[in-house]
């Protein structure tokens, strides 16, 4: 099964380009929940690498997946619920008219 | 073969994740991101590690892009509204993620072979089997003891620790997300 | 009288009495009532005095060299002792400050009435500070004095001051703390040099004097640290104007003292530290170029812009300016008599100036203004005051026969072979402080009595009289008679010049702390 | 011999006076009895102890100087200055001069200021600047010299300035000191060249020295007696230094005799005359010694021509005739020099002192009737012949003698300096140039001084009637030194008459041994047989024809009062207005320099650059740099994920390379 091997070089490639798109979609979109969706995007990209050197480095690497994934669920839900709060205030999520933290 | 399945997967992955940020409503975002997980399940098949594919499936896919819905469901902004930023946003984005994009691309050129070469410090010894044996005794060790088996050694016994801290964080997420999202206590 | 003072061991622990007592003095002064505190004060300052006139015999006048030493080892770790002595250059210092302390504080009688416990607590901790500057051999016993000075007079501006006393005591002290933080490193960075070459850690100034030439390459720039700092301090034109806003707002002891000792530091600083160590590029033509015109338009400028000054405490402050650029001419001058000449500016001035400022905050009591043209013809209303303000003017102008007259006349006659095109400059400096204190004299004494105020001003009490005596009679004495002082600062002015001129061989490096440096 | 010791005391004596005084003054009772013995007394015995000195140079060999060191001054390195009186027979003339005189004016000056308030003060002043004449000139060295200068420079700001309630009266003594401080600056600067080129400042040792160590007619030199000189035109108002006199006359009248005409403002000609040595060895210096005093001479003797306060018309006679003085000396005629100081000294005072009794008397008159007129004003005067005789009679004496008609004093001395500066022509031909100057210069001074004469004395009082009744003699305490100093300015010719009469030079051969070291460079010989003749009689003619005119023309015309005086017009209003030179002086020297100072080096050098840009500039700065750092935090999520990834590229840009 040395073939999975082979397929390291475009496993890592897919990452990064996925994780560009990613970035792209935040510096992109301005609502908040989009956001969150393409931060998901781009915690994959990094998983799909973890898994891909998993090949060389052992399981270590899907266990990395595994604790990747509980921190973005935990992200996720804390940063779900931040949203719902600035919506009751705000009544938008548009991320441009969030700005009270400023200098 | 494999490499054409992969690379299918692979077109379906951009494809849905360009998608997803071209999106004009957050709904079909979500959506989109959801095949986009899927489509990586079926990779984490090809690259042998088919308890993570499973977890992907079931916990990411299912669990938090569900969670994704309803919040977008609760505050109904399923309607279309283009929140897309001006033509100068739009301009340092392909300019960073350009860059970003061509920076990490070089990792496709990544074989083992030269990753051991690379990560050797005496050049005689850069053949990769010698190097990543620990590749082939987690192989070995799925074939002995199950794909889960496999995963689940290296979980409760090297990483027993960081497994409780996660757990720890769950809940400390648990309880913020109800303190944040209540309307009053 | 030395007999005397051999017998009582006078040599080993007036030094360090000079130090200790008025940090002593500081405990009654805080702990008594708020009215007798002045009067603590006074007692401490006068037997401060007293102690300190035993110097002047102690003192041998035959060597140059530096006397009275002791040395207690302090931080053996970083090679730091406290080590103390005098020659003939902080001989005449110490004594000045000793003798101005009782007078300002009996100045500051009636001019100060708020917290009098504080204000004469600070004004021992300066005491303390000033004469150890004169005194310290440590390198980092030097710069620990220079600082432990700076925090009272920051109160005594910022407390006791004028209206806006906060902006000009901030400014002073950020102003002057700049410049002893670039000592600093220089004084570290020279260490580590000397250090590294003779393999021998220690601040002790002798020492390093002797090793000064391990720095190599380096010299140029910490002379440029040593000397910014020290021209702050003196201060020297460009870096000048913190001088005028302090002595506005600071009550009268407070002027006193930073014009008649604070400023002498920066000369002091040139002639013990900045120069000896790094002759090479003191006295190079470029360096010697800069400071000796930056001296005339210190002389130059000050007298100039001293003329047009509406208030007069300002008026005095740029004459300071203008007076201590003589002394940086002389210094520069590089000839016996130059060097003389600056000392001797560098006493007469304190006197004199220390006399003006006392005599402002006299008027000022009673007539709460320091503007000149609030004052006119006041000769008739207060005699006395104006016959003893005209004797002082005409000090502080430079007429022959008064203390201001020899320092200036040896520093232009000293630095004219060297720079005499400089010097004639300089010397219509002497029209100017005619011109610009005289017409402040006149306007102040002489003109109309038009203004009401002035009519009912009372001539000055016996205790003014007291405090401005000896300063009268050391104008006079000094102006008549300077031969002893000059006697006892000669082989000094020697010794810097031996250690300076370009000739001067290079003592050879002495392993360990000495108690005679062998030139 | 012994004599010379007592030296000292001359000086001692008028200290001890100066202090009485100075202690009675403080005193708020006037003690006006006890001063005007302490004052004048003093000033006799000093006139004693000189003679004494005088007398014991008689004895002594001419050619060593006594000095007398009281105690060493100033000692650094190989400089040693000592506070030294040197007593020789330069000093001993001065001495006599100063204290003769000195004494005369105390006594004046008794009657002169009775009435006033400060009188103390005044002889407190008075004989504190004795003390520092004396000084000055007993000086063995330049310093010592220089104390008494300056000195006198002192307390001729406080004489002057002595009404100081009147802001004129102060401005003028400040402007006194000020411009003598600009002279000043000259003799210091002299000094530092003696000390680099000779290494001595002892007037001996540079007699002795220079001749070796400089080389004749050399810029050395010659810059060393041209700044001299620059000194010497502060102190004896020559131009350009000169405007500080005529604004003296704001002192009391004995104080312009004392300083403005007999002593002080003879410190220059003294101080030339004890260098000569240098001003022998400078050709290209004595020229513009003498092209200066020529030049003086005649200009301020034109501007007198059209004044009409008395004390102004003498004081610009004084400048003028000091020209006289100077060009005597540049033409290397120093004992002619000291020879017309001496008499000029007499008459001059007894001009100022006579001038002093009459504005005495008009003070009287107006304040009996308490009218407010200028009591010094000429218009106001006339007449006053029949009123003050004894004035009137020395005054004439004192005129003649300035005139120059023989066989008055003014004559014998004011005949040299013309025969000397017409000898000196041979060698220099811009000589016979300054000569011409002179003789013009004369007739004018003749001319002016017959105008002063008529318009006091002659013609109709103009006063008032009222006032006429109080016009009476001054006191004989007044009077009296008038007496001794017009016996004086009469016979004062002898100490010096010429051969022509059957003298033989006394003076000069009596200064000889000072003089020797100059004359060893530049020796004037006066002219013999019948041109000296000729230059004697043309003097004489000229004295005479300008009296005549000055009376003629004065005579002659109806002089109006001051208060309906006619404003004077062209030419005259010029000469009136001093050439308008104050003005000029002002707007040339004084506003600009005030202007320099106070625009731009206090307000814009000091306050903005230096004060502004530099120190609270980089206060400003730090400020600065702080806001511009918040801008950055916008709020803006967007913002800072694109900062936080621009990081992440930088770092990833080294890490992949």
């Amino acid at each position: 099964m040395t073939d999975g091997m082979a397929l390291l070089g475009p496993a890592l490639g897919l990452s990064a380009i996925l994780f560009s798109i990613g970035v792209a979609g935040v510096l992109l979109r301005r609502n908040v929940i989009v956001l969150f969706v393409c931060i998901e995007l781009m915690l994959n990209a990094v998983n799909l690498s973890f898994v891909a050197l998993a090949q060389l480095h052992g399981a270590s690497g899907q266990v990395m997946v595994f604790f990747v994934m509980t921190v973005a669920a935990a992200e996720a839900a804390v940063g779900l619920a931040i949203i719902l709060a600035i919506f009751r205030h705000h009544q938008s999520v548009d991320l441009q008219n969030i700005n009270l933290l400023r200098g | 073969m494999l490499e054409a399945v992969f690379y299918v997967f692979a077109a379906v992955a951009v494809v849905t994740a360009s998608m997803c940020i071209l999106s004009r409503s957050a709904m079909s975002a979500v959506l989109w991101l959801t095949a986009t997980m899927l489509s990586l399940a079926a990779l984490y098949v090809l690259l042998s590690a088919e308890f993570i594919a499973a977890i992907q499936v079931l916990v990411y896919a299912g669990a938090v892009m569900v969670l994704f819905l309803f919040v977008v469901m609760l505050l109904n902004l399923g309607q279309a509204t283009t929140d897309m930023r001006g033509p100068a946003a739009l301009a340092t984005t392909i300019v960073i993620a350009g860059l970003l994009a061509i920076q990490l691309f070089a990792l496709w050129s990544y074989t083992p072979a030269r990753l051991a070469s690379e990560v050797a410090q005496a050049p005689q010894l850069s053949d990769p089997a010698t190097l990543f044996a620990a590749g082939q005794i987690a192989r070995d060790e799925a074939v002995s003891r199950g794909v889960v088996g496999a995963v689940a050694v290296p979980l409760f016994q090297v990483y027993l620790v960081p497994f409780e801290i996660t757990s720890v964080l769950l809940l400390a997420a648990i309880v913020g997300a109800v303190v944040l999202a209540k309307r009053r206590l | 009288m030395t007999a005397f003072l051999d017998s009582i061991g006078y040599g080993q622990w007036i030094l360090h009495a000079l130090v200790v007592l008025p940090l002593l003095g500081v405990v009654p002064v805080l702990l008594g009532p708020e009215a007798s505190a002045k009067r603590t004060a006074l007692l401490v300052t006068s037997l401060e005095l007293i102690l300190s006139l035993g110097l002047w015999w102690a003192l041998d006048p035959g060597r140059g060299t530096l006397q009275l030493v002791s040395n207690t080892p302090w931080i053996p770790g970083w090679g730091i002792s406290y080590r103390v002595g005098i020659d003939g250059i902080s001989l005449v210092m110490v004594l000045l400050t000793t003798l101005l302390m009782p007078i300002s504080v009996l100045g500051s009688w009636r001019y100060i009435t708020r917290q009098e416990r504080g204000f004469y607590a600070l004004m021992l901790a300066l005491l303390t500070g000033l004469v150890g500057v004169f005194i310290a051999l440590d390198l980092f016993v030097f710069y620990i004095f220079f600082e432990i000075m700076l925090i009272p007079m920051y109160f005594i501006i910022g407390i006791w001051g004028g209206p806006n006393r906060l902006y000009a005591a901030i400014k002073f002290f950020i102003y002057t703390m700049a410049g002893s933080l670039l000592m600093l490193v220089a004084i570290v960075v020279l260490v580590w040099r000397v250090q590294a070459v003779t393999g021998y850690l220690s601040f002790s100034y002798d020492h390093l004097l002797t090793n000064a030439g391990a720095v190599g390459p380096l010299a140029p720039w910490l002379f440029a640290a040593f000397a910014v700092a020290f021209a702050i301090k003196v201060p020297i034109f460009p870096f000048h104007t913190w001088l005028p806003d302090a002595h506005v707002e600071a009550p009268t002891a407070g002027s006193v003292l930073l014009a008649a000792v604070m400023l002498k530091i920066g000369t002091y600083g040139f002639l013990r530290f900045a120069v000896p160590f790094f002759p090479q590029v003191a006295l190079s033509p470029t360096v010697s170029r800069i400071v000796v015109v930056l001296a005339v338009i210190g002389i130059v400028y000050g007298a100039l812009v001293a003329m047009v000054q509406p208030d007069i405490k300002k008026l005095v402050a740029y004459s300071s300016v203008s007076h201590l650029g003589f002394v940086m001419l002389g210094i520069w001058g590089g000839t016996v008599q130059s060097v003389q000449g600056s000392l001797m500016i560098m006493i007469s001035h304190g006197i004199s100036t220390g006399a003006l400022f006392l005599l402002i905050g006299m008027i000022y009591e009673r007539r709460h203004t320091r503007e000149i043209a609030d004052y006119g013809g006041i000769a008739r209303v207060v005699p006395v005051f104006s016959l003893i303000f005209t004797v002082v003017v005409l000090s502080s102008i430079g007429l022959p026969g008064l203390n201001g007259f020899v320092g200036e006349f040896l520093v232009l006659l000293g630095s004219f072979s060297a720079y005499p095109l400089a010097t004639v400059i300089a010397t219509t400096g002497v029209i100017f402080a005619a011109a610009y204190l005289l017409w402040a004299l006149q306007r102040m004494i002489y003109n109309r009595l038009d203004k009401p105020e002035n009519e009912r001003l009372s001539d000055l009490n016996g205790r003014e009289l007291a405090l401005m005596t000896p300063l009268l009679i050391g104008i006079v004495w000094l102006g008549l008679y300077p031969e002893p002082v000059l006697r006892r600062m000669e082989p000094a002015t020697r010794r810097y010049l031996q250690l300076t001129q370009p000739g001067a061989a290079a003592p050879v490096a002495a392993a360990g702390p000495t108690i005679e440096v062998r030139p | 011999m012994i004599a010379s010791r007592w030296v000292w005391l001359a000086v001692a004596l008028p200290l001890a006076g100066f202090l009485v005084n100075g202690a009675l003054a403080l005193r708020r009772a006037p003690a006006t009895r006890a001063v005007s013995i302490v004052g004048p007394g003093v000033l006799l015995a000093a006139f004693a102890v000189s003679i004494g000195v005088f007398a014991g140079l008689l004895g002594r060999p001419p050619h060593e100087p006594h000095i007398v060191t009281l105690w060493p001054w100033m000692t650094a390195g190989a400089l040693r200055i000592d506070l030294a009186f040197q007593v020789d027979q330069l000093s001993a003339v001065m001495l006599l001069v100063v204290t003769g005189v000195g004494s005369l004016i105390h006594l004046f000056s008794v009657g002169y200021m009775r009435e006033d308030p400060g009188y103390a003060r005044y002889f407190a002043y008075l004989n504190l600047f004795v003390v520092f004449m004396l000084v000055l000139v007993l000086g063995a060295n330049f310093p010592v010299l220089f104390i008494g200068w300056e000195g006198v420079g002192l307390c001729s700001y406080l004489l002057i300035g002595f009404w100081f309630t009147e802001e004129a009266n102060a401005n003028a003594g400040k402007k006194a000191f000020i411009m003598n401080r600009i002279g000043d600056f000259g003799v210091l600067v002299a000094m530092f060249f003696l000390w680099r080129e000779l290494g001595t400042l002892n007037f001996a040792e540079i007699a002795a020295r220079a001749p070796g160590a400089l080389e004749q007619g050399g810029t050395i030199v010659t810059l060393i007696t041209l700044f001299i000189f620059l000194g010497c035109t502060g102190k004896s108002a020559q131009i350009p230094l000169y405007t500080w006199l005529p604004d003296a006359m704001a002192g009391p009248t004995p104080v312009s005799a004392l300083i403005h005409a007999a002593t002080m403002v003879t410190a220059g000609v003294y101080l030339v005359v004890r260098t000569n040595v240098l001003f022998a060895m400078a050709p290209l210096s004595s020229a513009v010694v003498a092209g200066i005093g020529a030049l003086t001479a005649i200009f301020a003797a034109t501007i007198a021509l059209r004044q009409y306060d008395i004390k102004k018309v003498l004081a610009y006679s004084t400048v003028s005739q000091l020209g006289y003085m100077f060009l005597a000396v540049g033409s290397a005629a120093f004992a002619g020099g000291i020879f017309h100081l001496a008499t000029h000294a007499f008459f001059k005072a007894l001009l100022f002192l006579g001038a002093g009794s009459v504005i005495h008397a008009m003070h009287h008159a107006y304040h009996a009737t308490h009218s407010h007129e200028d009591a010094q004003d000429m218009r106001n005067m006339g007449g006053l012949r029949e009123h003050m005789p004894v004035t009137f009679w020395l005054m004439a004496i004192a005129t003649l003698a300035i005139a120059g008609i023989p066989p008055l004093s003014g004559f014998f001395s004011k005949d040299e300096i013309l025969a000397s500066a017409f000898a000196r022509g041979a060698e220099m031909p811009i000589y016979y140039v300054y000569y011409a100057l002179g003789v013009l210069a004369a007739l004018l001074t003749a001319f002016y001084m017959a105008r002063l004469m008529t318009m006091t004395f002659l013609g109709p009082n103009r006063t008032g009637d009222e006032e006429r009744r109080h016009l009476h003699e001054a006191p004989w305490i007044m009077t009296g030194p008038l007496l001794v100093l017009g016996i004086l300015s009469a016979i004062g010719g002898v100490i010096n008459l010429p051969a022509f009469v059957g003298g033989r030079h006394a003076l000069e051969s009596w200064l000889e041994p000072v003089t020797a070291a100059g004359a060893a460079f530049a020796r004037v010989e006066l002219p013999h047989g019948t041109t000296e003749l000729l230059l004697v009689g043309g003097a004489v003619l000229v004295g005479v024809v300008g009296l005549v005119l000055g009376y003629r023309a004065t005579l002659g015309r109806r002089v109006a009062t001051a208060r309906e005086a006619p404003e004077e017009a062209g030419l005259a209003r010029v000469l009136n207005r001093k050439y308008y030179v104050d003005e000029i002086y002002d707007a040339a020297v004084v506003r600009p320099v005030v202007w320099l100072s106070r625009v731009v080096l206090w307000k814009g050098v000091d306050q903005g650059l230096v004060d502004g840009a530099a120190v609270n500039g980089t206060a400003k700065l730090s400020r600065g740099l702080g806001w511009l750092g918040s801008r950055v935090q916008t709020g803006q999520v967007g913002l800072y994920v694109v900062l936080f990834l621009v990081g992440a590229l930088w770092i990833l840009r080294a890490v992949i390379r």
